[in-house]
């Protein structure tokens, strides 16, 4: 078959970015898989309490201070994470060095936070189907948490290395900040239903 | 302006023999072992993917013949109750988890890059990852059986028989473990496809010119994302109820035997689609070539498709008809599968439609997909029938249902997916099967199946349940069971033939040429099988099919880089060239991947720590996959 | 319906062969015979829509071909299809709303005269009549009976895993479910004996756990009710009296009740008047004397991986034992 | 309403309709019976009037689309309110037919 060359792409870029990106794309469809996940235990979590004759179920409500410490935090991570991503759009190297670091601690300090916040369920995991799933919530969240966290060193690693100034790079940034956010935006309802549904 | 001049090799300027020498030395895989186990073709990956999960069907198809035996007479004590359960086990998983799933996925991943006209899929390495994962898991499941301690408590594994009290030992953790193993591999291989449909189309090819099937595998993919978490979820509790003691399927301590149905359905009902719509995908594209016209109603199809993939998370309860819940509840579920009716209707009118106005050429493929319309129109009209949820009360667990669902999975995939081989194995192979065997194997397997499984429909009706090792002689089924199980026999020797047919001719074929059957799809512009870079410049699509078999002329897009592995990406509607990407080249840090995670996953049937101190050398491996080597595919 | 015999041999096997007594065909219960008339109305109704489709492909196939082209022929086809696609709607709104009036004729009242327990376990079933006076209430495994022409009210209970109760002649199928409660409401309108079968996978012996319903007439009801309610009666030959003292001496009395003996064990079926059904084991033997006898002395060759375990007897035992049982009548 | 939005507008409306009363007839039966009400059948036929909203809304923007792509768009919308539109239809059938109390 012969070839008739109708288009020239020499010109585009090398590496797209955003909706360009099929990283971005890749990083959005598995925050889809997630958010399923995440909705599917919202959903247990509810029909579980839509069972029970009373919730929880033979323990006192969570206590508050750890969850609301971790989630402050989180929140808070948010306006770092939004100009680590500004800059890695703009390719200030010098910037998106400290930034990862700042993001780095911000992955840290709430999983110590989460270390509390086990206990302060008040309750464990195998007396009742109430322990189960806020267990379970908590504990793939945090799973969430460490995961984003060993990805945002291991990216803070390359910026430092001489692989770091590269368009790819920044794109890897922004993906990570992109799913931090997510992270952080899936805890919300989460954070919900351990600490405040039992209260209702 | 200087750069450019010095600038890394394009193909521009380069005779067609010469940019594919430098192409073939860009994309080949390196030869020996570990130059195998690096490979990240997606032609390469997924034929050993479509390979090992024919490996799986043929293995389930032994344990079906095995079934059989035990069933031809009455109280027969062949097989003991143990290993019967542990059998129908494996077959229900073996073959929804092992064969038809993986080849649907992997049949995507064959397919979709060459058919949307690009050179690799997109995430080639996690595509290796995802196969490495599949087969350790079907591995994983077999050897189990050998050892005796196979999963005996039903493909569903309905709790609280498969709980911690009622299922001791190992058998229920290894099927929820190998759950994992699949659904991992499935979903890899879905994030992979979404994103090559979205992303790496060629340029021209926007939304309305998709080809059919491209559209099902990306229907199917969705599916596969929204469907597969809650079977993850399901067998990850599951496992935590068996291991550490949770309680969430313990109505003692709060929990409940039916949230489990309510997950596992969840996913099972879309599962069942997950397997259908590649087929509708592969039966539109497949007719067309056979009847000498172009597909009827490629709009209807299309939408019928989407709205099928829609619907099918609508009716998961309907499996769940006799658990009492409230009827009105359950006949929103009603609703629902009925409703569904109307797609599908609506897909094989417009293949009657193709049908109908063009001429069709008796070859094996179109036999195949003849068989498929007759039969499943059958398993679509008993669909109907137990998606009422009155007739269901009768049916439901009995070998109406074993009836209703071969047909609308042997009869609604199966054959497709066996046309789709025909039709597609001189593009994998290069060679030709053989049009006499096909036919033996067609006619065999037509009327073997419906001899098998007709009868189901009426034991079924006769108060027959399904998952029963045996049945007392004084109930009228005996005649019938010995006529299935005979019949069943006619039915192995059409997929023996087929067998015998694929390898022979993998061996030996005639030669295939690029289009064998004169069709219009891009797949077919490239030679058979494929060069490793699948095509020597990128098509440009200007109509809904990319070209015509009589024209001997493809138009193009040149002005990539012949160094490094380069793809173009595209814009999500409009398919408007946006960027030119790399390509990941070959590792084997997918397959290492794949080993630390097995090794995590199988350790942590035993103990929970594995999940932490075996997480530890998953990490290193990702690390090692995907921390930057210097290469011209890391520049931009 | 004569012509349509030879019109579908898919309704010959209908409704020519009812299939016996565990049989959807075989329909003699109220709500089985709304159940029936469904069935086949739906399966009349899809085998002439599949007719058409496979017609409709066969002339496809068949006809000559004018080939014709352009955008009369393509408007033509466009008519067919949309035709087809509004027949389909309206064939699955008749069908649905078939569906939904079976559904509505099934629901019956709560004017039930009999409500029986029934309890499901690996791999036997428990009826239990319960009353409020204690003194009257009694129980039954693996055969029941019912008054014909009265609802009875069943409370579908599962004691370890999910178990189906499903006797196709009376009525379609319902889970008992560990932690929940389900009900049936049977009408048989024939007297007889049907038969039923666990329909859910429940483990190793799930083939072997059937049960059997006996509709009878009022009185016969009565008679039946008035005997189970009876303690024991007392051995009358000395070879079942020697058998009673050994099942009262052996493992058997921990895990069976014979009420009016000590023995009052609550894992097995309640044996009071086990000579008095007609089969034993769940529905696998009918109950002779010599089926007793091979029962116990050896459960796990017939009925592998049920929860009785083998005591170990001597001949004499065996057959004092068999003679005992057959005698509970 | 842009045509833009009434496309995409009507791309999600009737399964979102279609998936909230597929949810919630799981859940209001229980309600009905213990109360007397009548939510079932409100949501079921509530959610008919959105599926058909968002077929028309898909007309609307089919007519009134530029680009060939828009048009396939907005074809969609269209067909989603017809056979979701059905499968809603048919939902209420069931709401008007069958007793919230009944298992």
């Amino acid at each position: 078959m012969k070839d008739l060359v109708v288009l020239d792409v020499s010109k585009l870029p090398l590496h797209g970015t955003g909706m360009a990106s099929p990283t971005w794309w890749a990083t959005c469809t598995f925050m889809l898989i997630e958010g399923m996940g995440f909705g599917l235990a919202i959903a247990v979590y509810f029909y579980l309490m839509s069972l029970a004759p009373q919730w929880p179920i033979g323990a006192p409500p969570p206590d508050l201070f750890a969850g609301a410490c971790l989630t402050v935090l989180l929140v808070a991570s948010i306006i770092p994470n939004i100009l680590v991503s500004r800059w890695a759009r703009r390719r200030e190297l010098k910037k998106v060095k400290i930034g990862l670091l700042i993001m780095s601690f911000f992955g840290i300090v709430p999983l110590v936070f989460r270390i509390f916040e086990f206990p302060a369920l008040n309750v464990s995991w195998d007396d009742n189907a109430y322990g189960s799933i806020v267990w379970t919530i908590l504990g793939l969240h945090t799973t969430h948490i460490l995961t984003d966290l060993v990805d945002t060193l291991v990216l803070t690693a390359l910026m430092f290395s001489r692989h770091g100034d590269n368009t790819r790079r920044y794109g890897d940034v922004e993906d990570n900040c992109l799913y931090w956010n997510f992270v952080v935006i899936a805890w919300l309802p989460l954070y919900g239903c351990l600490y405040w549904v039992p209260r209702l | 302006m200087q750069e450019e001049q010095s600038g890394p090799p394009m193909d521009t300027d380069l005779d067609d023999r010469e940019l594919e020498s430098r192409l073939a030395k860009t994309w080949s895989t390196r030869p020996g072992f570990w130059g195998k186990i690096a490979c990240v073709d997606h032609k390469v990956v997924a034929r050993r993917y479509i390979f090992t999960a024919f490996v799986f069907l043929m293995l389930g198809g032994l344990l079906s013949l095995a079934m059989r035996l035990q069933l031809s007479q009455p109280e027969a004590r062949f097989i003991s109750p143990d290993r019967y359960n542990q059998i129908f086990t494996m077959h229900g998983t073996n073959m929804m988890f092992l064969f038809a799933v993986p080849v649907m996925e992997a049949m995507a991943a064959y397919l979709v890059p060459l058919m949307v006209g690009t050179r690799n899929i997109a995430f080639p390495r996690l595509n290796a990852f995802s196969y490495w994962i599949f087969l350790i898991g079907g591995l994983l499941l077999w050897l189990a059986f050998a050892l005796d301690a196979a999963p005996d408590v039903g493909w569903f594994a309905y709790v609280p028989l498969s709980g911690p009290q009622y299922s001791p030992g190992k058998r229920t953790d290894l099927w929820a473990q190998m759950i994992t193993f699949t659904e991992l591999s499935a979903l890899a291989v879905a994030v992979e496809v979404v994103v090559t449909v979205f992303k790496q189309r060629a340029p021209g090819m926007s939304l309305d010119r998709i080809p059919v099937l491209v559209w099902a595998m990306l229907v199917m993919s969705f599916l596969v994302i929204l469907a597969m978490p809650a079977i993850m979820f399901g067998s990850s509790t599951l496992i935590l109820d068996r291991l550490v003691g949770t309680q969430f399927y313990n109505p003692a301590e709060g929990g409940d035997a039916l949230l489990w149905q309510h997950l596992f359905w969840f996913f099972g009902h879309p599962e069942v689609y997950i397997v259908f719509l590649p087929a509708v995908g592969m039966v539109s594209t497949i007719l067309p070539a056979f009847v000498g016209r172009p597909l009827y109603g490629y709009m209807l199809l299309v939408m019928a498709l989407i709205t099928t993939g829609i619907l099918s998370f609508g009716l998961w309860v309907h499996h769940m008809f006799t658990v009492g819940l409230p009827r009105l509840g359950e006949s929103f579920f009603t609703a629902s599968s009925m409703a569904i009716a109307v797609p599908a209707g609506i897909q094989i009118f417009c293949w009657l439609a193709t049908l109908w106005a063009g001429k069709p050429v008796y070859k094996t493929p179109l036999l195949f997909i003849l068989g498929f319309i007759f039969t499943f129109v059958m398993g679509g009209m008993t669909g109907v029938m137990v998606a009422s949820v009155p007739f269901d009360t009768q049916v439901h667990d009995t070998y109406f249902v074993v009836a209703h669902f071969h047909y609308v999975l042997i009869g609604g995939a199966v054959f497709p997916l066996i046309a789709a081989i025909y039709y597609w194995f001189p593009k994998m192979t290069g060679r030709m099967m053989s049009e006499r065997l096909g036919r033996w194997s067609f006619w065999l397997i037509f009327i073997g199946f419906h001899l098998t499984f007709f009868p189901m429909h009426i034991l079924g009706l006769w108060g027959m349940p399904r998952r029963v090792y045996t049945y007392q002689p004084e109930l009228p089924w005996a005649s019938l069971n010995l006529f299935v199980s005979l019949s069943s026999l006619i039915l192995a020797s059409g997929f023996l033939i087929f067998f015998i047919d694929a390898i022979k001719s993998w061996r030996s074929g005639p030669p295939a040429g690029a289009n064998p059957w004169n069709a219009s799809t891009l797949e077919w512009a490239t030679s058979s099988p494929p060069p490793p870079y699948n095509f020597r410049r990128i098509p440009v699509v200007s109509a809904r099919d990319p070209f015509s078999p009589g024209n001997d002329e493809l138009t193009v897009a040149t002005g990539l880089r012949t160094d490094r592995r380069e793809v173009l990406v595209t814009t999500i509607v409009e398919a408007l060239p946006e960027a030119r990407e790399s390509s990941a080249t070959d590792s084997v840090w997918p397959f290492w991947a794949a080993i630390a995670t097995s090794i995590m996953l199988i350790w942590s049937i035993f103990s929970p720590w594995a999940v932490v101190w075996g997480s530890i050398p998953i990490a290193v491996a990702l690390i090692g996959w995907f921390w930057p080597k210097g290469e011209a595919e890391d520049e931009s | 319906m004569k012509t349509s015999r030879f019109l579908f041999p898919l309704l010959v096997l209908l409704s020519g062969c009812s299939g016996g007594v565990q049989s959807a065909l075989n329909a003699q219960g109220h709500s089985a015979v709304a159940l029936k008339d469904l069935i086949i109305f739906i399966v009349l109704v899809c085998t002439a829509v599949w007719l058409a489709v496979v017609l409709v492909m066969a002339w496809a196939l068949m006809r000559r071909h004018k080939r014709q082209e352009g955008e009369a022929a393509e408007r033509k086809m466009t008519i067919a299809v949309s035709v087809a696609i509004v027949m389909t709607v309206l064939i699955v709104g008749v069908l649905t709303f078939a569906s939904f009036l079976t559904t509505r004729s099934l629901y019956s009242g709560t004017d039930a005269t009999v409500t029986i327990r029934v309890r499901a376990q690996q791999w036997w079933w428990q009826f239990i009549y319960d009353n409020a006076d204690p003194s009257i209430a009694f129980q039954t495994a693996n055969e029941f009976h019912i008054p014909v022409g009265k609802d009875v009210r069943l409370q579908l209970e599962a004691v370890d895993v999910i178990h189906s109760f499903w006797v196709p002649s009376l009525a379609g199928k319902q889970d008992n479910i560990p932690g929940r409660e389900n009900v049936l409401t049977l009408r048989a309108d024939k007297p007889g004996v049907y038969r039923g079968q666990c329909a859910e996978f429940c483990g190793l012996q799930h083939s072997h756990m059937a049960f059997l319903v006996v509709a009878e007439e009022e009185a016969d009801y009565q008679r039946w009710a008035a005997q189970q309610r009876q303690a024991a009666v007392q051995p009358v030959s000395a070879e079942a009296a020697a058998g009673r003292d050994v099942f009262m001496s052996k493992p058997c009395a921990a895990c069976h009740t014979v009420r009016g003996t000590q023995a009052s064990g609550t894992s097995g079926p309640d044996l009071t008047h086990v000579g008095s059904r007609s089969t034993i084991a769940a529905g696998l033997l009918e109950t002779t004397r010599g089926s007793l006898a091979a029962w116990i002395a050896d459960p796990q060759t017939l009925k592998p991986g049920n929860n009785m375990p083998i005591v170990p007897l001597t001949s004499d035992e065996l057959r004092q034992i068999s003679a005992y049982m057959e005698g509970l009548k | 309403m842009s045509s833009e939005t009434a496309r995409y507008t009507s791309l999600i409306l009737p399964p979102g309709a279609w998936l909230m009363t597929t949810q919630l007839g799981q859940m209001l039966p229980y309600v009905d019976c213990l109360e007397k009400t009548h939510w079932t059948a409100f949501t079921a036929f509530a959610a008919v009037f959105l599926a058909a909203a968002g077929g028309l809304l898909g007309w609307k923007s089919y007519s009134a689309a530029a680009s060939r792509t828009a048009r396939f768009v907005s074809g969609f919308g269209i067909f989603f309110g017809c056979a979701i539109g059905f499968a809603l239809l048919l939902q209420g059938a069931a709401s008007l037919l069958l007793n919230e109390c009944e298992r």
